[in-house]
């Protein structure tokens, strides 16, 4: 019991920092604090339950599909308020608001477009087996779906730390005046960040039904405050430190759900709110109290 | 005294008065509050197209207002405190599964559109606001399947509980079957609402009577979506019998779990199939719910000394083409509350509110409907239904139920 | 000596905050040029507006016989202007990286050329590629900004404040690295309040409020009571 | 002078409406929670109006006051008004344990004081805790239900609440607040003890969430956890305070009225589409009018109280 405890807490660890890498990689570039992340997770998660329900497709493939589609609509999305925000007095505050605006008109438009219904997918999209880790049995869809989310990260690392275009968004992260200095376009760069950043909340979604469990167009709402709670407690603006984040939730949300699983719930929220309090800028990060 | 106001400060009261008298005029303009005229009753109530309760409150609703067609096709229902056949309207408004907007709306049906009947929306959290607003208005609420234990007190004698008892007294059933069947070992699994742990103190206890302890028990919150890890520690208390009471979302999660993870059970039991088959053939598949122990209720369940209303052959016959929903439990359930409304209308010499609710006491205990006996107890709460147990059975591309204990 | 950047009419400022008020300025080609100026003179205003970090509010930039005002600040880079702030690099990329930004839009094949030269000429970044730029010495970090700075072979080097923070045994290294550059006839405007930047001048402005109170040859600078007042505290 | 006039007038004419609302417009239900919700979006207004602190997890207070005096009526058979009373001293009391937030900035502070409302709410509505709270099951004041005294008593919460925001806006306290949110700094060198009036101001907020929460519980004398939790409670209350304007007596009345107005209108007549244009009307507000309808008139030079 405690070995598939801690053996599932760090599969679904993996899954986490998946789900919230974006949202630190946009809050890092743009300081623009996405309160409707989970309502893209959602869009992924129904993008993968029609095209497996209409065209029987591989989450696998819709993951790809998905994933380029959401990096133009970040890219859009990011030119149509973005700008027009930073201008203003308090930007961050402005974004907090102003996405949770967009987070109620795309769960008003899901409703309206899939319905109300719980939905799910065939546990056996994803591999039907039974794939044994130290001894453990899982669910294969759980080892593939951390498998990849393990391929995403490393991929979002090695974009931001080792292509040039990364470099520049680590300049925009670290300083914006003074990659702007340097030439970079610090618009463009936000952009792609957007982009990425929704793209991958998008994926996260599109494995969410065997990870999470039924879908439906409400069920943002939660999953922003989840991956909230993994981001500071990785460290916010940081997405490299989501990944620590996101196995301490893994570990912490499974060991409360084989021992205590009445206060599971507790748990992001209480991880929260310790970090904030002991550590406000997370566990790996520096500066962010005010004055 | 006088307050002499300045220019602006006039301007700005008055501007201050207008916004507000506009707005709250805005509000009475819509519902035009209900034309009351003698050719028609307006029966009031609340759904909830999006929330949590979304799908099981349009069901429920679909059904109400399938009578309501049905009965204005014939011409309207006749009403004996006016010697003549009425239409029916039903005027309702969308709550979004928020308690606190219901407590508005139901307001909004008693003070403004003053309905002449008033139905609850579905189930305990959306129908709770409603019983201290309709008692304190003196206004008879109809209940469709609110079962909290705690709205029914001798005190109050403005709600009437149409479809399924108390969820209080669901598992006797379930309970004696585990016993009969000698089930030594039982885990039990519940959601922390009041609809699921009521069940569970119920089960528990009828269970310890019989000198059987379940060697597994645990609460987990109602929006538990993943269930393996809970799988996994059931699974390591060795039970011969898994019982998991949970809202529809909780069973389909708890059911895709135990097929997904490979984690087996010998009996297992859950409340929702019984009721929402077809909801939870879409989520869990036929092979994921075959051999499932759980309640059947209508369709599943057919009753045969129906007395009036539809039989449940026509029922599933002619529902369908008209509102263009499946048939389950819920649009049963809401069919049900319009009959009993009906009978009431049929039998009441008068159509206050309190004479309404004698009229009901009067006929409790006669009716048959295609939701078995219509009987209620002194406060209100339904006692004619006891529900049995069942097997779900694969029988070619479906499923049938086979029944195990009444 | 064409003309390397010069304004005309130029106000700027930060939205409803003008900062500068009808700039008329000129820099000629290969000469160097201090602007001095006290904090809050406008002089950072002046440079950020110069590279296109901040639109004018009205006037007419010329840079290199090109009319560049509507310009982005990455249009005039790659042209040829570059510019070190008073921080000069991003904190928290390392020495490579930091040099790898500075020469942003060079093809890959140039900035390699170009990093080893500055690796070359700046031996102590060399030793020391992976270390962070925020964990350097105000020192190391000023001569990194340079670095960076000259990264994308800028014929127009804007500097701002190569002074502030440095002890003066650095700002005399600054200027002998300065005084390099110079001899290799890179334009050169440097804002600062250090008179010590005065010997690299060909010609100085100075900038008061928001405006160029003065124009000229150092020379004529100390000729004037009021500035020389100002600047030397001679009486 | 003339300051007090105006806002004393705005006070009445609001006031006056609630009082004789009922008789206009005969539902009770949507009148009374229109002050709930106007009293929660001026301590809102108190809290991030004056001092620039954004509480996403305001409706923890809300809450905590609506269980506090539920709990001291049915365990300890307390008046409802000595219960509410009590429902806003326990709310103070959060708001005193959960103060270290205020060390938070902006964004930091606003999903600190989510998770803090949330951790609340999982702890009351805990099974484990059914012996103390009823966990998730619950609370039941039909024994206490009075609907009429209970709107008044929530006129009166509603009427101080009002004195209280009104005293802010021309009260050299008011102006000290305002300082602190535009430039902490300065107003630290200015000699303003910039903890302490956060403090103060966040504590006062969550004491009127308390006393609204106490009250909200007594009209309604049913209740489930997510009911008294509810986010949106948190939502509806700063989106009223942001439509029209912080740190003005008269922005989350405008906003109260437009957008409560709108909710019910909407919320009956095409309620399909009440989310969609909520959201579109926040997101135009955030991007063509952050300050909110009360700073179309500052611009044109009029002193809005």
């Amino acid at each position: 019991m405690v070995a598939y405890t801690i053996l599932s807490g760090l599969l679904f660890g993996l899954y986490f920092s998946l789900m919230a890498i974006g949202l630190n990689l946009i809050f890092g570039v743009m300081r623009m604090v996405n309160l409707a992340h989970g309502d893209f997770i959602m869009l992924g998660a129904f993008a993968a339950f029609f095209a497996y329900t209409l065209w029987n497709m591989n989450p696998l493939v819709t993951m790809l599909v998905v994933f380029f589609l959401f990096i133009i609509l970040g890219g859009a999305l990011y030119y149509l308020v973005v700008p027009r925000l930073l201008r203003a007095h308090d930007p961050e505050m402005l974004s907090l608001i102003l996405f949770f605006g967009l987070s109620q008109i795309i769960q008003a438009l899901a409703v309206i477009a899939f319905g109300n219904n719980q939905r799910s997918i065939d546990y056996t999209a994803l591999g039907s087996g039974t794939v044994y880790l130290f001894g453990q049995g899982f669910e294969e869809s759980w080892v593939v779906v951390a498998s990849v989310s393990l391929l995403a990260i490393i991929l979002v690392s090695i974009y931001l730390y080792v292509t040039k275009l990364g470099v520049a968004t680590r300049a925009v992260m670290s300083h914006r005046e003074e990659a702007a200095s340097a030439g970079i376009s610090v618009h463009r760069v936000s952009a792609y960040a957007m982009g990425i950043g929704l793209a991958l909340a998008a994926i996260a979604g599109v494995f969410s039904p065997f990870m999470i469990g039924s879908i439906d167009p409400t069920m943002g709402t939660d999953l922003t405050t989840t991956s909230f709670a993994i981001i500071i407690i990785g460290s916010l603006g940081n997405p490299i430190g989501t990944i620590v984040g996101g196995m301490i939730y893994g570990l912490s949300l499974m060991y409360m759900e084989s021992y205590q699983p009445s206060w599971s719930s507790l748990v992001p929220y209480l991880l929260l709110f310790i970090i904030l309090l002991l550590k406000p800028s997370g566990l790996l990060g520096r500066r962010m109290r005010n004055a | 005294m006088t307050i002499r106001f300045s220019t602006r400060s006039r301007r700005i009261a008055t501007a201050l008065t207008l916004s507000a008298s506009l707005s709250m005029v805005g509000m009475s303009a819509l519902p035009a509050a209900a034309v009351k005229t003698p050719n028609q009753l307006v029966i009031g109530t609340l759904y909830a197209s999006s929330g949590s309760f979304a799908t099981s409150s349009i069901s429920s609703y679909d059904g109400l207002k399938f009578w309501a067609a049905t009965v204005d096709r014939q011409g309207g229902v006749y009403v004996k405190a006016l010697h003549k056949k009425v239409k029916i309207v039903i005027k309702a408004y969308n709550d979004q599964s928020s308690a606190t907007t219901a407590a508005t709306l139901y307001n909004q049906l008693i003070t403004m559109d003053k309905v002449n009947v008033l139905v609850s929306d579905f189930g305990s959290v959306l129908t709770s606001v409603a019983v201290p607003i309709a008692q304190e208005h003196h206004q008879l609420l109809f209940d469709v399947t609110g079962t909290g234990a705690s709205f029914f007190t001798k005190s109050n004698p403005y709600l009437v509980l149409t479809s399924l008892p108390t969820s209080a007294i669901w598992p006797n059933s379930l309970a004696d079957y585990l016993v009969k069947q000698k089930t030594k070992r039982v885990a039990v699994l519940y959601d922390t609402n009041d609809f699921d742990q009521s069940q569970y103190n119920t089960l528990v206890s009828r269970l310890k009577a019989a000198h059987i302890t379940p060697v597994y028990t645990g609460g987990v919150p109602t929006s538990t979506t993943n269930y393996a890890i809970i799988d996994h520690a059931i699974a390591a208390s060795n039970p011969q019998a898994v019982v998991e009471f949970g809202y529809p979302n909780n069973d389909i999660a708890f059911l895709q779990s135990l097929n997904a993870n490979g984690v087996h059970f010998p009996k297992v039991f859950t409340i929702f199939p019984g009721q929402q088959l077809q909801l939870m053939q879409q989520n869990v598949g036929v092979s994921g719910l075959a051999n499932t122990l759980t309640y059947p209720t209508p369709p599943l369940l057919q009753y045969n000394r129906v007395n009036f209303g539809m039989p449940l052959s026509a029922f599933e016959k002619q529902f369908p083409s008209v509102e263009h929903h499946p048939v389950d439990f819920l649009t049963v359930a809401g069919y049900n509350a319009g009959l009993i409304i009906q009978k009431t209308l049929e039998t009441s010499p008068t159509l206050t509110q309190l004479g309404m609710r004698h009229a009901v006491n009067s006929f409790s205990g006669t009716l048959n409907t295609i939701d078995g006996q219509f009987k209620i107890d002194s406060t209100g709460a339904q006692i004619g239904e006891r529900l049995p147990v069942g097997q779900l059975i694969k029988r070619g591309n479906g499923l049938a139920v086979k029944f195990l204990q009444h | 000596m064409s003309q390397a950047l010069s304004t005309c009419g130029l106000s700027s400022g930060y939205g409803p905050l003008q900062i500068l008020w009808d700039i008329d300025f000129v820099a000629k080609s290969a000469e160097t040029l201090v602007l001095l100026g006290s904090n809050g003179a406008g002089k950072t205003t002046f440079l950020k507006t110069l590279v296109g970090l901040i639109r004018p509010l009205s006037g007419e930039i010329t840079c290199l016989e090109k009319r560049v005002e509507t310009w982005s600040a990455d249009r005039r880079i790659r042209m040829g202007i570059s510019y070190m702030s008073e921080l000069g690099v991003v904190p928290s990329l390392s020495i490579a990286e930091n040099l790898a930004l500075g020469g942003y839009f060079q093809p890959n094949a140039a900035r390699k050329t170009q990093l080893n030269a500055m690796y070359d000429r700046f031996p102590d970044l060399a030793a020391r590629k992976r270390t962070l730029a925020g964990s350097l010495s105000g020192g190391q970090r000023k001569m990194l900004g340079i670095a960076k700075a000259l990264m994308s072979k800028p014929a127009i080097l804007l500097l701002d404040e190569p002074s502030a923070g440095l002890s003066p045994l650095y700002v005399t290294q600054m200027i002998e690295l300065l005084r390099g550059l110079k001899e290799e006839s890179v334009t050169m405007i440097i804002a600062e309040q250090n008179t010590k930047f005065l010997e690299l001048a060909d010609r100085v402005s100075v900038m008061e409020n928001g405006r160029l109170s003065f124009q000229g040859n150092v020379e004529d600078l100390t000729q004037d009571d009021t500035l020389r007042h100002a600047y030397f505290g001679i009486h | 002078m003339r300051n007090k006039l105006k806002a004393g007038s705005v006070l009445l004419v609001t006031l006056l409406l609630f009082a004789v609302g009922t008789h206009i417009y005969s539902n009770e239900n949507m009148w009374f929670q229109g002050m709930v919700y106007l009293a929660l979006a001026q301590g809102i207004n108190i809290l991030y109006g004056f001092t620039g602190y954004l509480p996403f997890g305001y409706v923890g207070f809300f809450g905590t006051g609506a269980y506090a005096a539920s709990l001291y009526m049915t365990d300890f058979h307390t008046q409802p008004i000595v219960a509410i009373l009590g429902g806003g001293a326990t709310a103070l009391i959060v708001g005193l344990l959960l103060s270290p937030l205020l060390r938070l900035s902006g964004a930091y502070f606003s999903i600190g004081s989510l998770a803090a409302s949330q951790m609340i709410y999982y702890t009351v509505s805990n099974p484990a805790l059914q012996a103390v709270t009823n966990g998730p099951y619950g609370m039941n004041l039909e024994a206490f239900y009075n609907p009429t005294a209970s709107y008044a008593v929530m006129l009166v919460i509603l009427a101080l609440t009002l004195f209280t925001t009104a005293y802010l806006r021309y009260s050299r306290t008011g102006l000290a607040l305002r300082a602190t949110r535009e430039d902490a700094v300065s107003a630290a060198m200015a000699g303003i003890p910039v903890v302490r009036m956060r403090i103060m101001a966040w504590l006062l907020s969550a004491l009127i969430a308390g006393l609204v929460g106490g009250t909200f519980a007594w009209h309604i004398s049913v209740f489930y956890p997510n009911t008294v939790f509810d986010l949106n409670v948190s939502i509806f209350a700063i989106v009223f305070t942001l439509f029209g304007g912080g740190a003005s007596l008269l922005g989350p009345i405008i906003g109260m009225f437009v957008l409560y107005g709108l909710y019910n209108w909407i919320g009956i007549s095409a309620p399909q589409y009440f989310q969609l244009i909520y959201g579109v009307l926040i997101v135009m507000l955030v991007l063509f009018l952050p300050n909110g309808i009360m700073s179309l008139f500052r611009k044109k030079g009029y002193d809005v109280p």
